[in-house]
C-alpha cells in the first residue's frame, strides 16, 4: 500500500521538476537592473541594559541616520498641502512616459482590512474624482494575500493602464512582480517599499525610525529620570514595525529610563488592556507608556484609569479615539503620526508623470506629530473614532461623510 | 460528571502555579481581575457547550461578537439614552443568528461547520459593508460600565458571568438540557421518543448567538470598539469546550466543565505570561497542552464501541 | 477442519470465556447457540482475529494459527458475517466484494478483473438482479447479505462465520439464505451458524454447539435434540412454556382505530386496536410491517384515511395522542447509548413535558424487569435484552394507551425475551393496547390475540389466535 | 449504469437535482462552473473586458493554483473523514523551509524541494498520528499541531527570509501557451490524486475508511495506517503549495498561507466540490470544480471592483447556498 503512494509522490515530483525545463514562456522579466537590498545591519553595541533587548536585525544604521536628518529637514513645496511636499528631493526626468490624455490608472492595493487604509483608500478615490483626466481607474484588492497581489499586478500589466500604483503587501516577496511591471508601464509605489528602483518614483512618509523616535524623545523628555517604560508593540517581524521600535531602542538606550517590559497585543484592545494592567500590578506604577502604533492606546489609558491611577506619559498616533482621549483626560501625550494623506500623493505624481513632470525618485513626505499645542487642530469632532486625523481629505468632495463622518 | 473532573484538577493545578509565582494572585482584587478578563471566553464557552453537545459547531462567534461591537458602536454613537435599548437590539441580533444557523443547520440540512463558516464570512463582510469598512460612532460611558466597571470590589462582568453560569448550568438541569443532549448522542433515537430535535438544536444555536451578545457587551465594555476584538474566539471557545472534556460529536459532557475549560484556558495565558514564556512560543505551549489535554482525556475514556454482547 | 482448544478470554477482567472448545468439519453446518453473554459472539470474533485469546489454541487443517487481525483469519480461510452489514453504502458491489484486497496490475486496482469476478460471484450465488457496479446503499437489506456472502466466497473461505444472518430478513428470504448456506456447504465449507432461533438451527444445522456462561455446555448431533431439549441446555432450565398464557377476559373498548388509512407505502389500511389486545403483525419483508407501526406512530404518517385518536402528523402528536412505538432497531432508534438508563427512561416524558413518575425511575426499572436495576449505568454496556428493557421503561413513563412493538426481541436473549413476552401480556391486561411486528412467526403465533397479515402495503387478511404458521405464510406469500 | 436506472427507482418527473447529485457528486459544481463563465463572459463583455482572453484565463489558474493543490490534499483527508487546520501555516513553514535553503543558489534547489517536502510529510505524519494514535478529534488535532508550527514560525522568523533562484521561478512565473506552468503543477497534483482515489488500493482505503472505519477495519484495511498517509499526502500537498508560493515570491513568507486563508479555504472549496465533510464521499474532480468556481468568482469581482466585504457576504451565501443544494439532492432520493 505504501509502495504505490510512494510512487505516486514519485510522479508528482518528477513532474515538478521536469515542468519548468518545458516550460517556454514566461511571464517572468529579466532580472531587474540592480536589487537594491537591505544594508547590512548595523551592529548597535547595546551600552548599559536598559531592558530593551537585542537590537532588531531590521535596523539599519544609514536609514535611521537619514530618517533623522530629515525629520529637522524643511520640506519643499506648499505648506498647505503636505501629500505635495517633499524632502530632500533628488528629482528624475519623465519624459519617456509623457503622453496626452485620458487617462487611465490602475492601482495594485495590498489590502483595505484596517481602518488606516481604509482611510486612505477613500482618499485615494477622493483624489482621482478631482482629477477630469482620469477618465477610469481599476483598482484590485489583494486582501492581504501576496500571491494574489503578484496576479493582480500581472491582471492589471495586462488592462491597458497608463500608469500603474502598488501599494505593496510585503517589501521582499512583490519585488519580482513590481520589476516584472515596470517594462510595461510607469510604475509609482507608496507605503511600503520594493527591493528595486526601477519604479518611476518611491512615495513614503519619513518612515518608521523617526515614528519610534519622536514617541521615545517624547517620553525621555517627560518621564523623570529612572522612570518605568512599557513599550507595546502589535506584532513582531513587520518591517515598519520594527523600525519603530528599534528607533526607539536607540532613544531609550541612550536615557536614564528603564524599559520594564517589551510586550505583543496583536493590536487587540482588550489584551493591551490586561497586559497594561498586569504591569500595574507587578510594579506598582508605571511612569510611560510607548507603543508601536495608536490603535490600542486608548485601551492602554483605560487600564490606568480603572487601575485608579493617574495616566503617565503615553503616544498614540493621529487616530480620533486617542486624540479625544487625549483632550479629555488631559493626557501628557505625544501622536507621531504615519500620515493617511500619502495616499494622495500618488495619484497626484502618476499624472506628473504622464505630462512629463519631473518627480523625485524618492518622494519623502513630511511626517508631522501631534502635540499638545497642535491637539485642537486635528481633533475633529463628528469623525469616526478609528479615524486618522492626518488624512489631508478634509478638502475633497464627499467630505465627511465619505470618511464616516457628520459634519 | 466523573468525566468532568479531570478539568478542575488541571484548573485547580495551574491556579496553584500561577499564585506561586504571583502570590497576590489569590487575593480577591487580583483573582476578580483574573475572572474578569476570562469571563467573555467563559460565557462564550458556555454558549458554544450547547451547540457542541447537541452534536453541532458553531465557527460563527468570533465574528459575531465583532459584529454586535461595530453595531452598537455605530448605534450608540456615544450616546447614553440609545445605550439600553441598543442592548437589547444586541440580545436579539445574537439570537436571531443563532436562529438562521440553526434552521439552515437542521432545515436545510447543512453541515453546521459549513453553515457557520458561512455566517463566518457573512458577518465581517456584512457589517463592515454597513459601517463602509471600519468602525463607526463610539459606545456611551453607560455600556462601557458593563464590562468595565463594578459594584463595590465586584465587577460588573464577573456578576453578569455568575448569572450566565447558573442560567446554563440550570438550562442543562432542565428537561431542555437533557433533551438536547439526547439528540446530541442520537437523534434519530430522540426525535422517535418525541424530542423535537431541529428545535433543540435551533435553541443551542441561539443560545450560543446569545452568549456571543453577552460576551460583544462584555469585551466591547472592557477595551472599547475594535475591528479584530472577536478575531479567533471561535477556536478559543471550541478548544475550551473540548478542553472540557466535551466530545466533539455530541451526546456527552457537561457545561461546567466547559466553563471550567475555559478558565483552564486563561489561566494557561496568564501562566505563560508570568513565567514569561515569549510571545513566539505561547501559540506552540498552547499547542502542545491542548492536544495532551484532549489525548489524555481520550485515553481515560476511550470512546468503546457498543460493548454489548449481542 | 477448524480446532479451537481451551479458548479463554477476559475483558477488563471480566472472565467472558473460559476453555471453550469447538470443532468444526468441512461441509458441516455447525450452530452455536447460548443465550445473551454466553460468548458466542466473543468466540467468533477470536476465530475471526477481532479479539485476540488469552489462552487457548487455534488449528485450521492441524496448524496452529493466531491472529492478530482480521485480515490474518480471512487469509487462513475464515470470513465473518455480521449481524450489522458491513458494507460501504457510497461503493459499489464490487467494490465492497474486494474491500481491503482489491486485484492489483502494474500497480493499479484491475477493475476490470473486480468486476468480472464478482458478477461470476453473484451469478454463482442465483443473484441476477443487480451487478457488480450498482452502487451498495440502492440495494434492500436482503441483497445486501448475498453482497457478503459474495465477499466471503471471494476470499476463498474455507469456514464461514454467520452471525445472526437472518435477523433483518423476512422470511421468504431466510429461504433464500438456505439455500445459499447449502451452496457453501456443498462447496465443502464449513459454516458456523450463530442465531437465536431455534427453528432455523434445526432447519439447518448438522451439530449445535451449546454455550453457556462462557464455557462450552456440549457439542451434539442436531438431530438427537428437540427445542425444549436445547433450551433446556441453553439457560439450564425447563421453560413451563414459551410464551404467557392469553387473557381470559374478552378485549375491552376500542382505544385506536383506523380506516382506509393510507400513504407512500400503505393502502386501505382497516385496524382496531383494543384495550387488553395483543395484535400480531405478519407480512414479509418490505410487506409494509414497520411502515404500518410507523404511520400508526406519525413517524411516516398516513396520508389518507380516518383514524381516532387523530391521525397523527408528528411523533409528537401521536405520543400526546397515548400511542408508543418500540423500535426495530433499538441502537439506532430507541435509545441514547452514552446515557444512563435513567436518562433514557426519562426521555419520551421530558421530550413531551409529560410529568415524570411518582413512584421513580427505580420502580419502573425493576417492575420491567432491569437486572440489575442500575439507573446510573450507561445504557451502551447493558445486553441487548436489558436494552430492550429499557427502551420499554422509556414508554411506561408516560404510560401510553397504544404501544406498537416493531420486533421486540430481535438480538435479545431467550430469559429476556421471556421476560419482555411476560411484561408484554401483563401490560395488556392492565388495559393497554398492543401491536406486535414480528418475523418470527412461533413469537407472533404464541403472543397474539389475532394476527393481521400485510402483503404490498395492504391487509391481505385476519387470522384468529392459534393458526398454524402454513397460515400465516400462505396468506403473507400469496399472490 | 442500466442497472442503476433500473433499480434506483428515478422519480419520473422533477428530481433533476437528484439526477444531477446523486451518483455523481462533481457534477453540480461543473452545472454551476458552467453558468458562472456564462455570468463572467456577460459581466466582462457589458463591463469592457475579456472573459476568454488570455489574461484573464492565466490569471484564473494562477490564482487558483496553490488553493487548488491544497485543496486536494484537503480532498485527501476529508475522503478519509479526517480534517487538517493546519495546513495555512504549514504552507508558510515550507516557502520558508524552501527559500532559506535555497538561498538564490541554483544548487540547492533539489535539496530545498526534497526538505520542504520532508517537512510537510513529518507534520502530516504528526498530525496523522496524533489522530489516529491518541485519539484527539481532527479538528483540535490539526488545530493544535497549527499552533505549534505557529510558535515554530514566530520564533524563528519575522518576516520575508531567504531567496529563491531564478530558476525556481520559472515555476511560479512560465507558462506555455495559456497554460501556466504552477496550473500544470496542480494539474499534475489533482491527476496524480485522482488516479490514487480511482485507481489504487490505497485510494479504495481512503474511501472505506471514510464511509465507515469499522467496516474497513473488519474487512482487513489497516484503518489507523490509511488515516495517517491521508494526513501525509494532504501535508505534502501543502508543501508543494509552499514551495509553489516561495517560488511566486521569490522568497518565504510565514505569513503566505494564513494570510491566504488557505485551511478554511480549502476546505470550503472541497465541500463546494461536493465532498461529503463526514468522509466516503466525493472526489478530486468536485475539488478542482470547486477551486475554479471560486477563482471565476473572484475574476468576476475583480472585473467589478467588488469591494473585500461584499466578497465576503457572497462567497458566504455561495457555500451555504451549495451545501443546502446538495443536500437537498441527497434527501429527495
Amino acid at each position: 500500500m505504501l509502495s504505490y503512494s510512494r510512487r505516486f509522490l514519485a510522479a508528482a515530483a518528477l513532474a515538478v521538476l521536469t515542468l519548468p525545463v518545458a516550460a517556454c514562456t514566461s511571464d517572468k522579466p529579466a532580472p531587474s537592473a540592480s536589487g537594491a537590498p537591505a544594508g547590512a545591519p548595523a551592529g548597535s553595541a547595546a551600552p548599559a541594559d536598559k531592558g530593551t533587548g537585542e537590537q532588531s536585525k531590521f535596523f539599519v544604521q544609514a536609514d535611521y541616520d537619514a530618517q533623522m536628518a530629515m525629520r529637522k529637514a524643511q520640506p519643499t513645496g506648499p505648506s498647505d498641502k503636505p501629500w505635495e511636499q517633499t524632502i530632500d528631493p533628488q528629482l528624475v526626468d519623465t519624459a519617456e512616459y509623457k503622453k496626452a490624455g485620458p487617462y487611465h490608472l490602475c492601482f495594485s492595493n495590498a489590502a483595505v482590512d484596517n481602518p488606516w487604509r481604509q482611510v486612505g483608500w477613500k482618499t485615494m478615490q477622493a483624489e482621482v474624482a478631482l482629477h477630469k483626466e482620469i477618465t477610469k481607474f481599476t483598482a484590485l484588492d489583494a486582501e492581504g494575500k501576496d500571491d494574489k497581489q503578484i496576479s493582480d499586478i500581472a491582471e492589471l500589466t495586462g488592462k491597458g493602464c497608463d500608469a500603474l500604483i502598488v501599494s505593496p503587501n510585503t517589501t521582499a516577496t512583490l519585488t519580482p512582480a513590481v520589476s516584472g511591471a515596470c517594462p510595461k508601464v510607469p510604475v509609482i509605489v507608496f507605503d511600503r517599499g520594493v527591493q528595486t528602483d526601477c519604479p518611476v518614483t518611491f512615495i513614503k512618509p519619513i518612515g518608521g525610525y523617526a515614528f519610534g523616535a519622536a514617541a521615545a524623545e517624547f517620553l525621555v523628555d517627560k518621564v523623570p529620570a529612572g522612570g518605568k517604560i512599557l513599550a507595546l508593540r502589535i506584532l513582531p517581524g513587520v518591517d515598519v514595525l520594527e523600525t519603530r521600535w528599534s528607533a526607539a531602542k536607540v532613544a531609550f538606550d541612550k536615557s536614564d529610563l528603564q524599559v520594564v517590559g517589551v510586550e505583543f497585543t496583536d493590536g487587540d484592545a482588550a489584551k493591551t488592556k490586561s497586559v497594561v494592567s498586569d504591569y500595574i500590578q507587578r510594579y506598582g506604577k508605571i511612569d510611560g507608556v510607548w507603543m508601536d502604533a495608536g490603535a490600542t492606546a486608548v485601551a492602554a489609558v483605560e487600564a490606568f484609569e480603572d487601575a485608579g491611577q493617574p495616566v503617565p506619559p503615553i503616544n498614540g498616533e493621529d487616530q480620533q479615539d486617542f486624540l479625544k482621549k487625549w483632550s479629555d483626560a488631559k493626557l501628557t501625550a505625544i501622536a507621531p503620526t504615519y500620515p493617511t494623506y500619502q495616499w494622495r500623493t500618488p495619484v497626484i505624481a502618476a499624472l506628473k508623470v504622464l505630462k512629463g513632470e519631473q518627480v523625485p525618485k524618492v518622494w519623502n513626505l513630511p511626517q508631522p506629530a501631534i502635540t499638545q499645542e497642535n491637539l485642537a487642530t486635528y481633533l475633529k469632532p463628528g469623525m469616526p473614532p478609528l479615524h486618522y486625523a492626518l488624512c489631508g481629505c478634509e478638502d475633497l468632495p464627499g467630505y465627511p461623510e465619505k470618511w464616516g463622518g457628520t459634519s | 460528571m466523573r468525566r468532568a473532573l479531570p478539568i478542575f484538577v488541571v484548573l485547580a493545578g495551574l491556579l496553584v502555579a500561577i499564585a506561586v509565582v504571583n502570590p497576590y494572585f489569590l487575593e480577591p482584587p487580583a483573582f476578580l481581575a483574573f475572572v474578569k478578563r476570562a469571563a467573555p471566553l467563559v460565557i462564550l464557552a458556555a454558549g458554544q457547550y450547547f451547540v457542541i453537545v447537541s452534536g453541532e459547531f458553531d465557527l460563527s462567534v468570533g465574528s459575531l461578537v465583532t459584529a454586535e461591537v461595530v453595531i452598537a458602536a455605530r448605534l450608540i454613537d456615544g450616546s447614553a439614552e440609545a445605550t439600553w435599548p441598543v442592548l437589547a437590539l444586541m440580545i436579539a441580533f445574537g439570537l436571531i443568528v443563532g436562529l438562521v444557523n440553526g434552521v439552515v443547520t437542521t432545515l436545510l440540512r447543512v453541515p453546521s461547520f459549513i453553515t457557520t463558516l458561512g455566517m463566518l464570512l457573512i458577518l465581517s463582510g456584512a457589517v463592515f459593508l454597513w459601517t463602509g469598512g471600519s468602525p463607526r460612532g463610539a459606545l456611551s460611558e453607560q455600556f462601557r460600565q458593563l464590562g468595565r466597571g463594578s459594584l463595590g470590589p465586584v465587577p460588573w462582568s464577573v456578576l453578569i458571568l455568575a448569572v450566565v453560569a447558573a442560567a446554563a448550568v440550570w438550562a442543562t438541569r432542565a428537561r431542555f438540557g437533557h433533551t438536547l443532549v439526547a439528540a446530541g448522542d442520537n437523534d434519530r433515537a430522540a426525535a422517535l421518543s418525541g424530542v423535537r430535535v431541529a428545535r433543540v438544536r435551533t435553541v443551542a444555536f441561539m443560545i450560543s448567538g446569545l452568549s456571543a451578545a453577552v460576551a460583544a457587551i462584555l469585551l466591547g465594555g472592557f477595551a472599547g470598539v475594535s475591528a479584530q476584538v472577536g478575531k479567533g474566539l471561535e477556536f478559543q471557545a471550541i478548544t475550551a469546550v473540548v478542553l472540557g472534556g466535551v466530545a466533539l460529536g455530541g451526546g456527552r459532557g457537561s457545561v461546567a466543565a466547559a466553563m471550567a475549560g475555559a478558565f483552564t484556558l486563561e489561566a494557561l495565558f496568564t501562566l505563560l505570561n508570568l513565567y514569561g514564556i515569549s510571545g513566539a512560543l505561547e501559540p506552540a505551549v498552547q499547542g502542545v497542552i491542548i492536544i495532551a489535554a484532549v489525548a489524555l482525556g481520550a485515553v481515560r475514556f476511550p470512546r468503546a464501541r457498543a460493548a454489548a454482547a449481542s | 477442519m477448524l480446532r479451537m482448544t481451551g479458548i479463554g478470554k477476559s475483558f477488563l477482567g471480566v472472565r467472558v470465556l473460559g476453555g471453550v472448545d469447538l470443532e468444526v468439519s468441512a461441509g458441516e453446518v455447525h450452530a452455536v447457540v447460548g443465550e445473551n453473554g454466553a460468548g458466542k459472539s466473543t468466540l467468533m470474533k477470536i476465530l475471526a482475529g477481532v479479539h485476540a485469546p488469552d489462552e487457548g489454541t487455534i488449528e485450521i487443517d492441524g496448524r496452529s494459527v493466531a491472529f492478530g487481525h482480521p485480515v490474518e483469519a480471512q487469509r487462513a480461510g475464515v470470513a465473518i458475517i455480521y449481524q450489522e452489514l458491513t458494507l460501504l453504502p457510497e461503493r459499489t458491489v464490487a467494490e465492497n466484494v474486494f474491500l481491503g484486497r482489491e486485484p492489483v496490475r502494474r500497480g493499479l486496482v484491475d477493475r476490470a478483473a473486480m468486476e468480472t469476478a464478482t458478477g461470476e460471484l453473484l451469478k454463482s450465488l442465483g443473484e441476477e438482479s443487480f451487478g457488480p457496479r450498482d452502487l451498495v446503499r440502492r440495494l434492500s437489506v436482503a441483497r445486501q447479505q448475498v453482497v457478503e456472502i459474495a465477499k466471503a466466497l471471494s476470499l476463498n473461505a474455507r469456514i464461514v462465520v454467520m452471525d445472526e444472518p437472518t435477523a433483518p430478513l423476512a422470511d421468504h428470504e431466510v429461504e433464500l439464505l438456505y439455500t445459499l448456506v447449502r451452496r457453501l456447504t456443498a462447496r465443502g465449507i464449513a459454516v458456523l451458524y450463530v442465531s437465536h432461533r431455534l427453528r432455523e438451527i434445526f432447519d439447518l444445522a448438522d451439530r449445535i454447539t451449546v454455550l453457556k456462561d462462557g464455557a462450552r455446555v456440549t457439542t451434539t448431533e442436531a438431530s438427537s435434540l428437540d427445542t425444549a431439549g436445547l433450551v433446556r441446555l441453553m439457560v439450564g432450565r425447563e421453560l413451563d412454556s414459551y410464551y404467557p398464557p392469553r387473557a381470559a377476559d374478552p378485549p375491552g373498548e376500542v382505544l385506536l382505530s383506523v380506516r382506509g388509512g393510507g400513504n407512500a407505502r400503505l393502502r386501505d389500511i382497516d385496524l382496531d386496536l383494543r384495550a387488553g389486545e395483543i395484535v400480531g403483525v405478519a407480512g414479509l419483508q418490505g410487506s409494509g410491517r414497520t411502515e404500518l407501526a410507523k404511520a400508526l406512530f406519525g413517524a411516516e404518517p398516513f396520508t389518507t384515511g380516518e383514524m381516532t385518536p387523530r391521525r397523527p402528523r408528528s411523533v409528537r402528536e401521536a405520543i400526546a395522542a397515548g400511542i408508543g412505538l418500540v423500535t426495530e432497531d433499538r441502537k439506532a432508534e430507541g435509545l441514547l447509548l452514552n446515557q444512563r438508563v435513567r436518562d433514557n427512561a426519562l426521555l419520551v416524558a421530558r421530550a413531551t413535558g409529560a410529568p415524570q413518575p411518582r413512584t421513580g425511575v427505580e420502580r419502573l426499572l425493576e417492575r420491567v424487569r432491569l437486572s440489575p436495576p442500575r439507573p446510573a449505568q450507561e445504557v451502551r454496556l447493558l445486553s441487548g435484552g436489558n436494552q430492550q428493557k429499557v427502551v420499554l421503561a422509556k414508554w411506561m413513563t408516560v404510560a401510553p394507551r397504544v404501544l406498537l412493538f416493531d420486533e421486540p426481541t430481535r438480538g435479545v436473549d431467550v430469559g429476556a425475551k421471556a421476560a419482555i413476552h411476560d411484561l408484554m401480556r401483563e401490560l395488556s391486561q392492565d388495559g393497554m393496547a398492543i401491536l406486535m411486528i414480528s418475523s418470527e412467526l412461533p413469537e407472533l403465533i404464541g403472543m397474539s390475540d389475532r394476527i393481521v397479515v400485510l402483503r404490498d402495503g395492504r391487509l391481505a387478511g385476519e387470522l384468529p389466535a392459534g393458526s398454524t404458521e402454513e397460515a400465516v405464510m400462505s396468506l403473507a406469500a400469496a399472490s | 449504469m442500466t442497472q442503476q436506472l433500473k433499480l434506483g427507482r428515478v422519480p419520473a418527473g422533477g428530481a433533476l437535482l437528484r439526477r444531477i447529485s446523486a451518483d455523481r457528486p462533481a457534477r453540480p459544481v461543473y452545472v454551476a462552473l458552467a453558468l458562472l463563465v456564462v455570468l463572467g463572459w456577460l459581466v466582462f463583455a457589458l463591463d469592457g473586458g475579456t472573459f476568454l482572453g488570455q489574461e484573464n484565463i492565466v490569471g484564473i489558474q494562477q490564482r487558483s493554483a496553490a488553493l487548488g493543490i491544497v485543496a486536494v490534499g484537503q480532498t485527501l483527508v476529508i475522503l478519509a473523514g479526517s480534517l487538517d487546520l493546519s495546513v495555512a501555516y504549514l504552507i508558510s513553514l515550507t516557502s520558508l523551509v524552501t527559500a532559506e535553503i535555497m538561498a538564490g543558489a541554483d544548487a540547492n534547489v533539489p535539496a530545498a524541494v526534497a526538505a520542504a517536502l520532508a517537512v510537510s510529510a513529518l507534520i502530516g505524519l504528526a498530525n496523522g498520528l496524533i489522530v489516529t494514535r491518541l485519539r484527539v478529534h481532527a479538528f483540535i488535532a490539526t488545530l493544535g499541531v497549527a499552533l505549534v508550527v505557529r510558535g515554530a514560525l514566530d520564533a524563528r522568523y519575522d518576516g520575508p527570509a531567504g531567496s529563491v533562484p531564478e530558476s525556481f521561478q520559472h515555476l511560479g512565473y512560465d507558462r506555455i501557451g495559456p497554460l501556466p506552468v504552477s496550473a500544470l503543477l496542480w494539474a499534475a497534483v489533482a491527476a496524480c490524486a485522482w488516479l490514487l482515489l480511482s485507481r489504487t488500493r490505497l485510494g479504495y482505503r481512503i474511501y472505506a475508511v471514510g464511509g465507515d472505519a469499522e467496516v474497513a477495519r473488519l474487512s482487513g484495511v489497516r484503518t489507523e495506517r490509511v488515516v495517517v498517509v491521508a494526513h501525509v499526502l494532504c501535508s505534502v500537498c501543502a508543501g508543494i503549495a509552499g514551495l509553489l508560493l516561495a517560488s511566486r515570491l521569490g522568497a518565504g513568507a510565514p505569513t503566505v498561507g494564513t494570510d491566504g486563508g488557505y485551511d478554511l479555504e480549502s476546505i470550503a472549496a472541497v465541500v463546494l466540490g461536493g465532498t461529503a465533510l463526514a468522509g466516503g464521499r466525493g472526489g478530486v474532480a468536485g475539488t478542482v470544480g470547486g477551486v475554479l468556481l471560486l477563482a471565476v468568482l473572484d475574476s468576476i469581482f475583480n472585473q467589478l471592483e467588488v469591494n473585500s466585504f461584499a466578497k465576503d457576504v457572497v462567497r458566504g451565501v455561495i457555500l451555504v447556498a451549495a451545501l443546502a443544494i446538495y443536500a437537498r439532492g441527497r434527501r429527495t432520493r
